[in-house]
């Protein structure tokens, strides 16, 4: 097997998938490792943009909450949560928003609200929180999700935060002004949309994934790029960037 | 001008059964005292509004102070469910719980619109969502300039907010620096307010990021050292990330919760830490 | 992420003729020099925002760059008129000046509604004026909730926003503070924006009251030590009061007002105080 | 003649309209020396809010702008522009308001626009700035203007600043929630409004001043009270505070 959890490889792809100079919405979890991981190797002037208010964020170890006061103590600017919405995330100035998901489905519609009928969940879910308007806003999003035919399903039990929609066009009708979805990072590889129909197909692989894995673990009957990328392992200074960041006691 | 008064004194005179009370605090500087103190006097049938219920509204859920919950995030940050408010959603249990529900920026913008004055809000936000079909106070708006479809999402002025901050002076004015979220909405929004503080100084000097609520927009202030515990008030108290860990089997299961209740709240005083 | 440049440079990158052109500085901050600069390399046709003309518009307009001016108060503080304002509406000297005129709360949430990136703000007011009936900007808008009438305005978004601040660090993170008035609005509505600063510093430190822009919002930073005279930058300069005094006579006469425009501004160069 | 001026009077008739703890939303000029005189004499807890965003400034010297670094200096918060309007006079938070007036109805309606027509004034005034908003939104409005048919005017050329519009009713309909001007102080005495009518009516006047000398100097057919109070001169005490702030040098 491989000396590297499934987690840490998506978190390496996530981070890959930012470039130096970007701003990114970032959440708690594989999104805030991925973000830092990136921070602290190839984009040394990411700007992470926390929901809590804080603007470039530089924290030297990995926050548990998304207001931890290390956050707010190595920011550029701490501002209100209603300004965080509305002056920085609503026009598009962020480029990159991290979502994670409960449920997807091929067109990137997100659940995070309800597993069953809304007026009476079998789950119900902690709800939308930010997630709606960065799906909307941002310029892209990156979701990062395992893959499983519990969450990959046909079609969510409630949209919380809108892909594609019922797909090509949608986005556009729904007055959405961010390009939605570029990239599902799963513990498989990953899905990118389909130029035309916005569907995800499974476009590039973890070493050693096979395609027969990739439709097991998904609830529609995903398309698979002819010949898939395989994506390069984590390299060892990812691996250890990665590990410091993790390894240190949360932030407080 | 805000009147200097024990946090349960505060509470007696601010909460009334049947309120909207707006607890606020973005991971940060959450009223955790104050919310066991409306647990300890035993208020009911509240409107309780918050945008992440964190463990706090879990507690005050579980106790069975609320009736409603309008919030837009519900879970316990970095560890998982919060299963009182599960526990009512899904069972009913202690009582059923009506939600309204929104999203962060939807919430946030109903706070700032409660504190201008307006009835709603103006956002890009919701469209193609579920959440518009199950709330009631999300609706379409058109520019009259443009033309363009927007939501419009109503104001909350709650009936009461409750905060805590680092520093209030002898006159009342409170000071809270860090991220200090919704808090100037929440308190400008409501009609009376509640504000425990870590400390109350002569005189409050200036402060990096700090946002001042004058006196006469404070209706009381309770000196509540620790009171955001396990959340914290920065320059003076950790976060206790260990507890939001720890809050997850005690609130699995009903009869761990009701212990934590008796020994945590009912048998203790207002204002110790839990 | 900001260029550090000559004002020069930055005004003949940033600023087109026909431009909208917000310089904002509420009393405090004013970016004079900018303004200068702007006269300096007769930029014509622009549409002027600013909700206080005050002298620097009084400038631009006596210098002939302006087509229209869009504000919310035009006089002298504490002085009196704006003699060239005044010249070009009374009498279209130099040139007819077209001009689109709210009230100080509508402007500033045109601002803000441009910083939102939203086609429109709502308030209560407007109603009753006349300036509703002079103004295509202001329209009724009835909320979805309530049915209340209340007045919308359309959301602004200059080509330019331009503004002077005490600090720039070597990244071109901009901090000012003091009264700070709509500026973070005004660069956050703009496509493009210019800082002058007085100060170009290795690191920001926090400071109380202190608004940051992060460097990937601005265009340009220039260094222009006192570049809001005759207003001031808090802990640097003082506001020339006497300068204001003075201005009324210079602008209250064509001819005088010609000579200091070839004397102050077009015989110096960018960046020399006025 | 006596020993103040008509100025001085002014000031110190809108000085004792405020009582202690008021907050108080305050323009340069009149007003600003009217509410700092209240302040340091008999009203130490009055709040002075200041429309470039400063709550609470106690400048120790009157300022000359209204953007004075002594007010941010002084203030118990300094908030933005969008913000002092939004969050502190709309909602209904403030007491009381002044405004001045270049014109001014027998409704308290008040115009800072234009004299003559919009499109071709013979003479262009500043405008608007915060007054509209004080005017419909402060719990109530104090105007302060000096007395003379230039002035006091049967229809203002341009309503700029709403006071009771058509007259009784006119504010409600309008949707406006401050109760208006509840005083209009002038260099004759005070005028206000009639409870039936809203038409503004001579109730008080200051030591020597004649019934002839009010309707020479009211553009309309201005209703004087039968038994007009007579309002008492400033003190030594009051002139001697007021002149105090006023000879200090302008603060910077």
């Amino acid at each position: 097997m491989s000396d590297y959890t499934a987690d840490e490889m998506m978190t390496v792809a996530a981070a890959r998938a930012l470039t130096d100079g970007m701003t990114c919405f970032v959440g708690i979890g594989l999104p805030s490792a991925a973000a830092n991981l990136a921070r602290t190797t190839h984009a040394p002037n990411l700007v992470l943009v926390y929901e809590s208010g804080t603007i470039g964020a530089k924290p030297g170890r990995l926050p548990l909450s998304i207001g931890d006061g290390i956050l707010a103590q190595t920011a550029d600017a701490v501002i209100s949560v209603p300004e965080i919405f509305n002056y920085w995330l609503q026009p598009g100035r962020i480029d990159v928003g991290f979502l994670g998901a409960a449920q997807i489905d091929k067109y990137g519609n997100i659940n995070t609200t309800v597993v069953g009928d809304y007026g009476h969940p079998s789950v119900r879910l902690p709800g939308a929180g930010g997630a709606p308007e960065i799906a909307a806003s941002c310029k892209e999003v990156i979701v990062i999700v395992r893959q499983n035919r519990r969450t990959f399903v046909e079609k969510v039990d409630f949209v919380t935060s809108v892909g594609y929609g019922a797909g090509h066009g949608d986005r556009e009708r729904l007055g959405l002004r961010g390009r939605g979805p570029r990239q599902v990072i799963t513990d498989l590889g990953v899905l990118t949309p389909d130029p035309r129909t916005c569907e995800f197909t499974m476009t590039a692989l973890f070493p050693g994934v096979a395609a027969g894995t990739v439709r097991e673990r998904t609830g529609w009957d995903v398309a698979i790029a002819a010949a898939p990328q395989v994506l390069p392992p984590p390299s060892a200074a990812e691996l250890a960037a990665l590990r410091t960041l993790t390894a240190s006691p949360p932030a407080r | 001008m805000a009147q200097i008064v024990s946090l349960a004194e505060a509470v007696s005179r601010a909460v009334r059964d049947g309120d909207t009370v707006a607890m606020e605090g973005f991971t940060h500087l959450i009223p955790f005292a104050a919310g066991h103190e409306v647990i300890r006097q035993r208020r009911r049938e509240l409107t309780l509004m918050r945008m992440t219920p964190d463990l706090i509204y879990d507690q005050l859920i579980g106790a069975g102070c609320a009736r409603k919950l309008i919030f837009s995030w519900g879970g316990n940050p970095g560890v998982g469910s919060l299963h009182r408010f599960r526990d009512a959603v899904e069972h009913g249990w202690p009582a059923p719980l009506e939600i309204e529900e929104h999203s962060h920026a939807g919430m946030a913008n109903r706070y700032a619109a409660g504190a201008a004055g307006l009835p709603f809000a103006v956002l890009r936000g919701y469209n193609g969502t579920g959440l518009v079909t199950q709330t009631e106070s999300i609706k379409q708006i058109t520019c009259p300039f443009t033309g363009e479809q927007l939501t419009a999402v109503s104001a909350v002025n709650p009936d009461v907010a409750i905060i805590h901050a680092q520093r209030a002076d002898r006159a009342g004015n409170v000071q809270l620096w860090g991220i200090t979220g919704v808090q100037k909405e929440a308190v400008l929004s409501a009609r009376r307010s509640i504000v425990t503080v870590e400390e109350i100084v002569a005189s409050l000097d200036p402060r990096p990021n700090a946002v001042v609520l004058p006196s006469w927009t404070v209706s009381y202030v309770a000196h509540v050292p620790d009171g955001a515990h396990p959340s914290y008030a920065l320059d003076y108290t950790v976060r206790d990330n260990d507890y939001y860990v720890a809050w997850d089997a005690i609130a699995r299961d009903r009869e761990t919760f009701g212990r934590w209740l008796d020994e945590q709240i009912y048998e203790v005083s207002a204002g110790s830490p839990a």
